[in-house]
């Protein structure tokens, strides 16, 4: 058995393996699976300052090898969070990651200084959705954008801050860059590629919301590529994910410089993947003789 | 104890019953032994993403057996239809909230409607011969599971809309004489009939169950993609139709 | 038998299946399939100004649902283009579209100024290449970048000018106006998207050039969000590609907004893929009762 | 008359030859028709996006079946494995640049390594008792067609890495004995085996000529993923290993 253990932001994991914002509610119905102290951590769904309601269904579309979802960041706000759902994962033994997002800056922050009081181990401010106040831009696509709420959100908590990142940018580099310089301890990507698709019989969008956000196996050379230039170019650590579905898969995205992975859609697709991950790297490591999944993070060997 | 089971499951009968409707017969003990009335199983096509909901026909806990009878219907669905006799399901269950049976000495209409019709049977089961059961089809030969409902001692209805089988017309027709000394109406079926059929029950006064469907993700309450409007206590909310359904109170359900 | 053919920028298509730069050659090959003349038409191998030999080998990895190639523009400069593949295509019955790049705005005008004295019937510019003289970043990730390069094209020849825009960037809509307002008579999109993969065992990225171009259905959402978002910001018409593999994928594309759409990966997995989608486009207009495919593009119905 | 084909074919047999070895006869009249030494066929495994390129082990012209011999080492080459007898194969073929035989009467010194054996027996065939063929394995439990070799009434000499089975040792011993004799020498395996021949070649001045491998897109020449560095008439230049190869002249490849 090798060592799975990581450490980020000053924060041990027993193991790499975190289930995404948003795949996996609270944890209450995947502890009718597994005990949740087999999981390295789990991050929350996103929680914003009020209860939101989300978009209209079908929020949900079949891609080959991914998905497309359009929840919407349906969720019962903050206050309901730390009330109801935080004290039950607290005793859970595992790092819980409380995601949070926000229409404004200023909603960021408060949803943020008010998880600053509570034991939650780290927070993930998700900058993918979008900023009212900037015509309806997400934050996280423009480096100003990004810096701005990273900066506010950095003021209102002492917590462990990772600030999750979008793909659909020109260049993620220079958005991590931004957020590493407002304070962030750690960046995580990649979050959903947007896209789209039609039902041709009737001609209306699958997804009510038209478009929404592609994950799944489909994505993973994208967020491979992605958390390798950024691991290149921060001094941070990196949380990757996008599409790891294997052991081998999370392997793959540390050798390209993930400190360690959160896994998505695979959870949607098989209940117990998170699990099946943790052993299958376990499997890897052993058999090649690595004795600590550290030794991994950052090893590949790029051609001149 | 888990209350959810995931594994790959046998296939131990599978019978065509009607043109691209399949029953299968599937060897799952853990699941069957807690699965009830109403709930689903979560069927991972082989090499798609997302899994296909698929209601529960019948329950046997003696021999470990679920049944489910399904349309091959888009890709998904006819990949589920190839597995071969002896081969695997992969399969997620009991899931979801099924109906709430009342006393077998109730009167219990029963309506069903084309693929809805399946999940009805176990309820026909529970009540026997005081369930009038009432079931529409497009035409004769798209009628399935008649037999099945007859074993039951349920009173049966069949209504198809071209008249080649039973009443000619629409299942309101003989709710509508039925509606009045029901004590409970359960439906399954498309959502023009159960819009429909909850009118009647309301006017009525009786209480009716009604199963709903929409495009799902985990199938466990996590993902949040099955959302539907749903009115409780006075005010509306989102409800969850893996979780909090797929069967509510037809009063929750906002048309 | 629906009406297959389509016209864009003034050239009549007998059909509106292209196969998609890169993957087809000069067509010799496939001609041991079957006609050329029964496709659209043809956009052949980018084209520089001189002999390119591309990067190095590997330059292909298989990806969920896709692959990624680093096949690095590798092809015999235009003069022998002009001299050995052109004269042979001509003769096929088919559109003949050449594609071209170059490493300056300069380059890419000169390739255009020479194609404009041949028969050739379009010419499609590939601006997701490196521009040497701004650093190496791709043309078409900046409205400036894709603008100016338009501009001397579009000066050097009075060809119908397709401009092939890059998927890697925010917001492809700006991208698409500004080559628009260059004087681009259509716009093709999607080409590849970056990504990466690593073989875990060496740890060494599996293409030698470590980045590559993600292709195939994998990529399909992205490119009908794409092709959406720039069908409603342009006027000009919208080639769509990216991922399509059956005649149904070609008519989700059209609906969103394609008027055309080329086929790449698709041929590399089955060389008789661009016949296979005629078949099955005319089956589904016929089953359907639709009597010209023209009356398909952009017909989807967005939710409000 | 078009060159390539592409299509199911039926797996007539399926044969382990070892440990992960498959031996496909394949019904393919078509391909079969036009099949020569060294070319291969490239074969789509189910459900993925990149073919796989499997040189061509036997011809079968009057039958009209292929043989392949392959080792199932990664995803894809074990879906191929996995085909069962009556199954299909969706195969393009016959593909690339294979040997150039010479006269049958010339001395050919035949020399495989591991899995690049396969391509070779048809040479052998075709030169029969004036061909010395030279295998090496890892060990005896990976030595495969042996016998084949052998009914082809050619001088079958076999070298092991381990010494369980023939000579202790690599390939380059017995060749260096038999170069100086030999009209051509024809070969197929890992690199760094092609390219010591080559040098055992050059300095005996025979002509040889080496199988090459790359990874592969189209197969056919168009989408220029299979470079490989060559000289002709003194500069180098890109070849491509699917279609200027597999096979190349030893002076042509650029090491
Ligand atoms: C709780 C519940 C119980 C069901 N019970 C049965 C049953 O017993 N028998 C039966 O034949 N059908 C049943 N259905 C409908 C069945 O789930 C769909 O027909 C099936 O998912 C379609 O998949 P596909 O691969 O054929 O279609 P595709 O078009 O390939 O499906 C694409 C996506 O849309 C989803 N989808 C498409 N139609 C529906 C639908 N009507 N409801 C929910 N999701 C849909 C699919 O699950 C998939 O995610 C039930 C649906 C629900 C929600
Ligand atoms: C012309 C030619 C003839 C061949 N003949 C034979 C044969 O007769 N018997 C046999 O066992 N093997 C043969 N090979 C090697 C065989 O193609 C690979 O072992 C096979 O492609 C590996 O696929 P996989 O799914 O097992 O591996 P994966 O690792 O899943 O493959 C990933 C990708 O890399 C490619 N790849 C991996 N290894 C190789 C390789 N060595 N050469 C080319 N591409 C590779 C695959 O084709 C695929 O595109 C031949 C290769 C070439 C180029
Ligand atoms: C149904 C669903 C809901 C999601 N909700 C959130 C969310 O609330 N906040 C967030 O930051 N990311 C959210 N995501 C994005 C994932 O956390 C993750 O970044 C993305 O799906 C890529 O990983 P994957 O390919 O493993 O799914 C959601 C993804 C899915 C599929
Ligand atoms: C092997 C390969 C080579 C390519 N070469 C070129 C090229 O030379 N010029 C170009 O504009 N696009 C090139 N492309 C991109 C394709 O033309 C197309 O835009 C892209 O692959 C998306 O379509 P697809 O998913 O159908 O493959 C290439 C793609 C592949 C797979
Ligand atoms: S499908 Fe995930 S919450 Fe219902
Ligand atoms: S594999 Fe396409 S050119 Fe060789």
């Amino acid at each position: 058995m090798a060592d799975l253990s990581v450490k980020i932001a000053g924060v041990e994991f027993k193991n790499p393996v975190i289930p995404a914002s948003g795949v996996f509610g609270y944890g209450r119905e995947y502890e009718e699976f597994y005990p949740l102290s087999k999981l390295g951590g789990i991050a929350t769904k996103g929680t914003t300052g009020q209860l939101r309601t989300g978009n209209l269904s079908p929020r949900i579309a079949e891609t080959p090898m991914g998905m497309l979802n359009s929840v919407g960041l349906q969720n019962p706000g903050i206050d309901r969070f730390i009330e109801y759902e935080l004290p039950n994962l607290m005793k859970k033994d595992t790092v819980i990651i409380a995601n949070i997002a926000g229409s404004t800056p200023e909603e960021c922050a408060e949803v943020a200084s008010k998880l600053d009081k509570t034991d939650v181990h780290m927070i993930e401010l998700n900058i993918s959705c979008p900023n009212v106040k900037q015509g309806g831009a997400a934050f996280g696509v423009s480096c100003q954008g990004a810096a701005s709420v990273t900066s506010l959100v950095r003021k209102a908590t002492k917590k462990p801050l990772i600030v999750k990142l979008s793909p659909n940018v020109t260049d993620i580099t220079t958005i991590a860059k931004s957020v590493e310089a407002e304070g962030a301890d750690a960046v995580s990507l990649i979050n959903t590629l947007l896209g789209m698709r039609i039902d041709i019989k009737s001609r209306r969008p699958v997804l009510h919301n038209n478009c929404g956000g592609l994950s799944g196996p489909a994505v993973f050379p994208v967020a491979v590529r992605m958390v390798w230039q950024t691991a290149n170019a921060v001094n941070i650590p990196v949380i990757g994910m996008g599409g790891i579905s294997s052991g081998k898969d999370a392997i793959e995205m540390m050798m390209a410089g993930a400190s360690a992975v959160q896994v998505g859609a695979a959870i949607i697709t098989d209940p117990f993947a998170p699990v099946k991950i943790i052993d299958e790297m376990n499997e890897f490591l052993d058999s090649n003789g690595i004795l600590s999944v550290d030794d991994i993070v950052g090893s590949v060997k790029p051609w001149q | 104890m888990m209350k959810y089971t995931q594994g790959k499951y046998i296939l131990l009968k599978k019978i065509t019953l009607a043109k691209q409707i399949y029953d299968f017969t599937i060897l799952c003990p853990d699941i069957a032994q807690s699965a009830s009335e109403g709930q689903f199983v979560h069927i991972l096509p082989e090499h798609f993403s997302l899994r296909r909901p698929i209601s529960i026909c019948g329950i046997d806990k003696e021999n470990g057996t679920l049944r489910i009878v399904f349309e091959a219907k888009g890709d998904g669905t006819n990949v589920i239809a190839d597995t071969k006799q002896g081969g695997n399901i992969d399969m997620v269950g009991p899931l979801g909230h099924g109906f709430t049976l009342t006393e077998k000495k109730e009167k219990a209409v029963i309506v069903g409607g084309g693929i809805g019709v399946p999940p009805l049977l176990p309820l026909a089961k529970h009540y026997g011969k005081n369930a009038v059961v009432i079931l529409g089809f497009r035409s004769a030969d798209a009628v399935i599971l008649k037999k099945d409902f007859e074993q039951t001692g349920a009173k049966v209805i069949i209504c198809t809309d071209d008249g080649t089988a039973g009443i000619h017309g629409f299942v309101t027709e003989p709710l509508k004489d039925q509606a009045a000394s029901a004590d409970i109406i359960m439906s399954c079926g498309p959502m023009p009939m159960l819009k429909a059929i909850s009118l009647i029950a309301e006017s009525n006064n009786v209480d009716c169950q009604v199963s709903l469907e929409e495009r799902m993700g985990c199938g466990v309450g996590a993902c949040l993609v099955c959302a539907c409007k749903v009115k409780k206590n006075g005010s509306e909310h989102f409800g969850h139709v893996c979780k909090d359904g797929p069967v509510f109170n037809s009063k929750e359900v906002i048309w």
